[in-house]
């Protein structure tokens, strides 16, 4: 089929795959390295939503301007609930499957009273707004501005986040401390500062994500589970806590999700892609792309 | 029997078993809006003891439990009025025994973060593929009028509720239940002292998924409607976690009491300050987890439950 | 005197939190109305009417037990409808047993006819199998040879596809693509490329609110230009027409009601009405039908007073002038409003079918 | 010469359980002080405790000048105090190499990874062998190795060792002890706590011998190992 | 009949051959010596035949039937326990439970006849490890735990016991009470033991005979003493060459 090779399917899979790159690369952050099950990842984007949605619709800001502004909010929850309640977990609480069960619930709280503050603050109906929608034709593809710098932005913070975990010893720290707190107290890492770097960074790109996101979808308090979902699809098709990993399988499970629906139907579109989800974990638990330990 | 002894000797568990029985008079007494009360709190006691039996004792997680409950409602709902449902219940209690036995082998053999975020994939994966199994046979949604009363409804579910818990029970007292607890601490220590790992998992996995399968059911017929995307919403399955960890799942009082604690939370606030009632409840959560992580059974019962940790 | 205590259940939080304002706020406007105007009539006596309400959190079951206490426990006078077909479902089996009258409103379901009728009553003419008919009618009329259809898997969507693909081609329109899509799809270019290569002059999207936005962002990109573009549910909402305003311009959608019909003498003042108290358009389906459900109480409330019996054989048997003309119970279904589809003309809304109630001339996109 | 590293009347423990009781002792700049004691006397902990890894609860601990009793671990690392843990506590799921590389995330031995990493795999030709294969699945003493490699990635100025040789082979344990000399050469202090005890006295400039959290005796290496007090309790009758 | 026949196993790991063509025979209450440098193989080889590892090549039997491939808990049933090297407690137990749920599920056979507690504190006093019962695993010494790794295996009532180097971390005076645990329970229970150490001490004064693993290959068999003069050994394994 000449449809496989249109350059249009080819630019919706990069912009797809990329964003789920970046919804996921927040919770490889937080999960990764603290192995806190945070469900309510995808209510942080939906808060980075919800603040590009007011930041235009009430000064105009475009989205893409206020970037730097909403990963600030989104950062700043982030802190909030580092020091009000993960700290204490993870500096009192063993073992590691002990922490994670607990975050589990505690981030399942935190999902619930985001979501309802939300609601109740804006409503529950579902909001969008109009901006940078115009559609230019490139190359034979037609793709909307929104669109372009959904994958402009998401391309840069995805590089820049993979060159400073490669030029820093964070990302080496992040994979230690994952391993072993003890063990990585002991080689010098500052264990605490990782935590809080990885929480801000973590819900900061979260808060971006939604910001993107928000220009080409409706909003509404209770859009988040999808996303939770799906960037726990990619994180673990790539391998936990593998950054790298991560963002391959992002855009892979984009470059899936478009390519499928042409192949076969859309109706399988959920079907293969828990299908590959649930394959990849039985077949290879460390992920796509993660190292084999032979036990 | 020892394990027999053991449940006659417990004047607490006893004490649960005849309150769980004793609901079979809330119709009577308190009308039907609390007989649906004590319908939802069996339904929870019955699905967070199940879920106890594997998860609990053997430390792995399982975020899934909602697939065994989805597919009983389909076994019954798809068989209304075609078998009688002193078949199609139980017949859902099996078909969610095989589905658990046929998954147990490849599933069980990832641990940790993996296994609990795989129970979840699982379960969209069957339930995605339902839904599209109703859909190309033109069947989106299904009506079960005709189903049984309430109170019927009612008494099948305290018999569940019972069951449930016994054998939850007798499996944490049984030779059984030390070797899942083994498994939970160490795996591999486990099996060189003589566990038979693979087989204990296997048949924890598929003895938990059985009383879901049957509670499925049930409550397809208390809603007189089936649709796929509300038996198989995975929220139930963070419920029945959440009443897990909030109860304590070291003992089978916990699931009791966290069942009973979050329906009695949701009972006094929906209907009073129901717009923040769902803040509440999260807060509520949170609180619990941070000052009281082994939940309220070791509130209640400190010495007992740490032991059995 | 004592107020009228009204009951019904919301889905405040979780999955349908964000279709539930398009009703209440149609319930709430009514109830404030009715209280500045000096209450109820209830067979001649005025009473003002009280609210009382329960979050649901989207969860069918939750909503039949909140009847159930709302009818056995809080002892109210009348109850309102919950929002959605699978919420009506469970509820009904509640008033039936009860013997509860409630109008219903959001409900949309060939299934709602197998439900006893006595108790239960459906002001909507959007069911399925009419739906079906009616717009392949429509597009006949409209000059569509062959269509592409892409449905949601959802059960509204499924139910539409199965009537209107049989009435489309017995009014002999090709269907030239159907595909069925997920609830959870987060991208269309898979299919709107299908779509646009298969060349067709009618769009039909089986499609549920999310996906008529996502539709909608993306065919817009892909240059689908298909004359006649159908969306289910979804461009009634107000935030559609915001974020697509003219883009979306020439879209046909489900819904019967609109204020430009001036033979609806209660239809603008609502709309006015609605405008003026929420600073947004009213859902052109939802709220229409939630505010109409008011209506028909009131006035058999007028009449019958507040005896179950009198009130039902007076909902039965009674006309009732609404925002949406009269309507009349058949069974439980209303027997008078046609099925009929909007469309977005201008950035406003136009009833363009059936003509008898047409408030403008379909246009091709 | 001067004290590199001083504890003073330390108590600590495992929450409420005490397990030290007061321990006072004194490490010499470029010298290896050894500590000596029976099963579960509390040199671990001690050594716990001096990393940071345990608080101590009284007392006070100076190195190299300076209180650092309050400061975290990884602050003690920066400052140059290394501990070599007793089980090792790799990371198994990282290649050798990169459990090498975590060795030197401190501020000071960052810059000089790529150097020091070159002399460790001298050291241990094995654990440049094998510096692909994940940690986990070295045998017992390749991962005593890289344990040790990791401790002189961070670039000491002070190794706390506890147990290094365990598990090891004689030949590589013996070349562990030829190695702590030199090290000490390189200006590195060591303390070092060794179940190997004859050879421990004979590299020790000096050694403390604790029992149930306290110090009992001390004295120069060579003093001690032929005491007949310590030969009695701790080195059997049969020598080997 | 040999109580365990070892024919020929290799194992490889990607490329590194861990084992290579290793075959051994263990007589009926026979100590057999395994010796031999860091990474020789000697723990894979226990993982091997306690059925934690499959063998790339090779057939491992008990009592002439081939048991090659089975699972851990089968081959514990069977009879063979053994001890991690990098020890592995349950530790969210206490020491008594650990010992415990061994005597459940291992090769003994578990009859209510005496309690499941008494019997735990008989194997727990006859390792020295009785003051300790109730300490949880988790909050032992390492030389305690190693401790605790040899009751584990007792309890499961074995006719073979693979001891993994169980006395690093002694002193030389607590080596010598473990030398004596060890030849006592070995009487006692009519034991077959197979022990890797690198205290040569304890090796020699228990091993009847020893096996010298290097780069996977057996390259020596012989008593203690024969070992000790053996020349490929001294260099592989002592380091005498510059002595
Ligand atoms: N994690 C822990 N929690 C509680 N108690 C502990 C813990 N680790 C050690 N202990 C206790 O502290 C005491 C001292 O242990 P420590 O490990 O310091 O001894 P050690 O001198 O290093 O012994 P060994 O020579 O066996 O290594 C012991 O009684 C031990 O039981
Ligand atoms: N899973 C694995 N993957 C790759 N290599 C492995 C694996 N397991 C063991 N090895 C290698 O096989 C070799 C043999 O290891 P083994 O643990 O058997 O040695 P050992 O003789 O017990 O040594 P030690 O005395 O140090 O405990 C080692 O070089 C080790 O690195
Ligand atoms: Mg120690
Ligand atoms: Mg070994």
């Amino acid at each position: 089929m000449d449809l496989l090779l249109s350059p249009q399917l080819l630019f919706s899979a990069l912009v797809l795959g990329s964003t789920y790159a970046l919804v996921a690369l927040g919770l490889n952050l937080v999960y990764g390295t603290m192995r806190l099950l945070n469900i309510a990842h995808g209510d942080l984007i939906m808060v980075g939503a919800y603040a590009a949605f007011w930041f235009f619709t009430l000064s105009g800001l475009s989205p893409i301007i206020g970037l730097p502004l909403i990963a600030l909010i989104c950062a700043g929850l982030g802190l909030i609930l580092y020091f009000a309640i993960f700290r204490h977990q993870l500096e009192n609480v063993h073992p590691v499957e002990r922490i994670e069960a607990n975050s589990l619930l505690l981030f399942f709280a935190v999902s619930v009273i985001v979501q309802n503050v939300v609601a109740l603050s804006f409503s529950g109906s579902p909001r969008a707004y109009r901006h940078l929608d115009e559609v230019y034709h490139l190359l034979g593809v037609s793709m909307t501005a929104n669109r372009i710098a959904a994958l402009v932005v998401a391309v840069t913070l995805l590089s820049a986040v993979v060159l400073f975990l490669n030029r820093s010893h964070y990302g080496l720290s992040i994979s230690a401390l994952i391993q072993n707190k003890t063990a990585a107290k002991i080689v010098g890492i500052n264990v605490s500062k990782i935590q809080i770097l990885s929480f801000t960074i973590g819900f900061a790109i979260a808060g971006v994500a939604g910001a993107l996101i928000s220009m080409t979808e409706q909003i509404s308090p209770f859009m988040g589970f999808p996303f939770t979902i799906v960037a726990f699809v990619v994180i673990i098709l790539g391998g936990l806590g593998n950054i790298k990993g991560g963002i391959a399988a992002g855009l892979l499970l984009g470059f899936v999700e478009i390519y499928v629906v042409v192949l076969t139907s859309a109706n399988f579109r959920s079907i293969l892609i828990y299908g590959l989800f649930v394959g990849v974990l039985l077949l290879r638990p460390q992920g796509l792309f993660g190292k084999t330990r032979a036990s | 029997m020892t394990a027999l002894n053991g449940i006659l000797k417990d004047r607490v568990l006893l004490i649960f078993l005849t309150s769980l029985v004793l609901t079979v008079f809330v119709p009577d007494l308190f009308g039907s809006y609390w007989a649906i009360v004590a319908l939802n709190l069996m339904m929870w006691v019955s699905l967070t003891q199940s879920w106890t039996l594997f998860s609990g004792m053997t430390g792995y997680i399982s975020l899934g439990h909602v697939v065994f409950y989805g597919i009983g409602a389909y076994v019954v709902a798809s068989t209304f009025k075609v078998l009688p449902l002193w078949v199609s219940i139980p017949l859902g209690g099996v078909v969610a025994g095989v589905l658990a036995l046929l998954v147990a082998i490849p599933v069980l053999r990832v641990r940790g973060p993996y296994f609990v975020i795989l129970t979840f994939g699982l379960a969209e994966l069957v339930k995605y593929i339902v839904l599209n199994v109703e859909t190309s046979i033109g069947k989106s949604s299904r009506l079960l009028f005709g189903a049984p009363t309430i109170e019927t409804l009612l008494y099948i579910m305290i018999g569940l509720a019972v069951i449930a818990t016994l054998m939850t029970k007798l499996v944490s007292q049984s030779r059984f239940g030390r070797g899942l607890s083994a498994i939970r601490d160490d795996e591999i220590t486990a099996e060189t002292v003589g566990v038979p790992v693979v087989k204990y998992k296997i048949t924890a996995f598929t003895l938990s998924a059985v009383i879901p399968g049957m509670v499925g059911g049930v409550i397809a017929l208390k809603s007189t409607y089936f649709e796929v995307l509300q038996v198989f919403n995975p929220v139930i399955s963070f419920t029945v976690v959440t009443m897990a960890i909030i109860g304590g799942s070291g003992d089978v009082r916990g699931p009791f009491m966290g069942a009973a604690f979050l329906l009695l939370l949701s009972e006094l606030f929906w209907a009073t300050i129901p717009q923040i009632y769902m803040i509440l409840v999260g807060l509520f959560l949170i609180v619990f987890v941070v000052f009281a992580p082994n939940g309220i059974a070791a509130i209640l019962w400190p010495a007992r439950s740490r032991d059995s940790q | 005197a004592d107020p009228v205590r009204i009951g019904y259940s919301i889905a405040n939080t979780g999955l349908f939190a964000q279709a539930a304002p398009s009703q209440v706020t149609a319930y709430e406007l009514w109830a404030k109305q009715v209280n500045d105007a000096g209450g109820l009539d209830v067979a001649g006596e005025r009473r003002p009417v009280e609210l009382v309400w329960y979050d649901d959190e989207s969860d069918p079951a939750k909503s039949a037990q909140i009847y159930e206490k709302l009818i056995s426990d809080d002892n109210v006078d009348l109850l309102l409808a919950p929002w959605g077909t699978p919420h009506h479902l469970n509820v009904a089996g509640v008033v039936e047993r009860h013997g509860f009258p409630m109008i219903g409103n959001t409900a949309a379901s060939v299934a709602v006819r197998e439900v006893q009728p006595g108790n239960i009553w459906f002001p909507t003419s959007a069911i399925p199998d009419r739906i079906g008919v009616e717009l392949a009618a429509m597009a006949a009329k409209a000059g569509v040879t062959s269509v592409a259809i892409i449905a949601n898997v959802l059960p509204f969507s499924q139910e539409n596809l199965q009537f209107l693909v049989p009435a489309l081609e017995s009014v002999g329109i090709e269907v030239a693509l159907n595909e069925s899509y997920p609830p959870d799809i987060s991208d269309m270019t898979g299919l709107l490329t299908q779509i646009k290569a298969a060349n067709v002059d009618g769009v039909i999207a089986l499609s549920y609110p999310a996906d008529s936005f996502l539709y909608m962002g993306q065919s817009q990109e892909i240059g689908i230009d298909a004359p006649f573009q159908f969306l289910l549910v979804g461009p009634t909402i107000s935030a559609f027409s915001q974020a697509f305003g003219e883009l979306a311009d020439g879209v046909v959608t489900l819904g019967h009601w609109s204020p430009h019909q001036a033979n609806w003498s209660r239809a603008k003042p609502f709309f006015d009405a609605y405008v003026e108290a929420y600073d947004m358009k009213p859902d052109y389906l939802d709220t229409a039908l939630a505010y109409m459900s008011c209506e028909i109480l009131q006035q058999a409330v007028a009449k019958a007073g507040l005896d179950h019996d009198k009130l039902r054989s007076a909902i039965s048997s009674s006309t009732f002038d609404t925002i949406n003309g009269d309507v009349k119970f058949d069974g439980v279904e209303n027997s008078i409003t046609p099925t009929a589809f909007l469309q977005l003309q201008g950035g406003d809304m136009h009833l363009v079918w059936p003509e008898n109630i047409a408030t403008a001339a379909y246009k091709a996109r | 010469m001067s004290d590199i590293l001083s504890v003073h009347k330390v108590e600590s423990g495992y929450g409420e359980v005490g397990v030290l009781h007061g321990m006072d002792l004194q490490c010499r700049t470029s010298k290896v002080t050894a500590l000596v004691g029976s099963n579960g006397a509390g040199k671990s902990t001690l050594m716990r405790t001096i990393a940071g890894l345990l608080p101590n609860t009284k007392g006070s601990i100076h190195f190299d000048g300076e209180v650092i009793d309050k400061l975290p671990s990884h602050a003690r690392v920066e400052k140059g105090l290394i501990m070599v843990p007793e089980g090792r506590l790799v990371f198994s799921d990282l290649t050798v190499a990169d459990n090498l590389r975590t060795g030197s995330v401190n501020v000071r031995a960052r810059e000089h990874w790529q150097s020091t990493i070159t002399e460790v795999y001298d050291l241990f030709p094995r654990l440049y062998e094998r510096q692909r294969q994940l940690a986990g699945s070295l045998s017992g003493g390749e991962q005593q190795m890289l344990a040790l490699g990791r401790g002189l990635m961070g670039l000491p100025k002070m190794l706390l060792l506890d147990e290094p040789t365990l598990g090891l082979a004689p030949a590589i344990a013996k070349q562990i002890f030829k190695v702590m000399p030199a090290l000490v050469e390189r200006g590195i202090s060591i303390f070092l706590a060794e179940q190997d005890l004859y050879r421990t006295l004979e590299i020790a400039d000096y050694a403390f011998v604790v029992e149930n959290g306290k110090i009992i005796m001390h004295d120069t290496g060579k003093v001690l190992k032929n005491d007949p007090k310590i030969t009695n309790a701790y080195l059997g009758d049969s020598k080997s | 009949m040999n109580l365990l026949e070892v024919e020929n196993i290799g194992k490889n790991f990607g490329g590194v051959r861990a084992l290579d063509e290793v075959s051994l025979m263990v007589d009926k209450a026979e100590t057999l010596g395994l010796m031999g440098a860091n990474g020789a193989g000697k723990t894979t080889l226990f993982s091997v035949i306690a059925g934690h590892l499959k063998p790339s090549n090779g057939i491992i039997r008990l009592k002439g039937k081939t048991i090659t491939g089975y699972r851990p808990d089968k081959v514990c049933r069977l009879g063979i326990a053994r001890t991690f090297q990098i020890v592995r407690p349950f530790i969210g137990m206490s020491v008594r439970e650990n010992v415990e749920v061994a005597i459940l599920f291992g090769n003994s056979g578990y009859d209510s006849a005496s309690s499941l507690g008494d019997r735990a504190m008989d194997i727990l006093d006859d390792v020295g490890l009785q003051g300790l019962s109730e300490t949880f695993a988790g909050k032992l010494t390492l030389s305690a735990r190693k401790c605790l790794e040899v009751a584990r295996a007792l309890a499961t009532g074995p006719e073979i016991l693979l001891l993994d180097e169980v006395m690093a971390g002694l002193t030389p005076r607590e080596v010598d009470d473990m030398i004596e645990i060890i030849q006592r329970i070995k009487l006692q229970r009519r034991l077959t033991i197979v022990i890797v150490e690198h205290v040569v001490k304890a090796l020699n004064q228990l091993s009847e005979r020893v096996v010298v693993l290097h780069h996977g290959k057996i390259i020596a068999t012989g008593s203690p003493q024969e070992i000790a003069q053996n020349i490929d050994v001294r260099e592989a394994y002592f380091g005498a060459s510059d002595t």
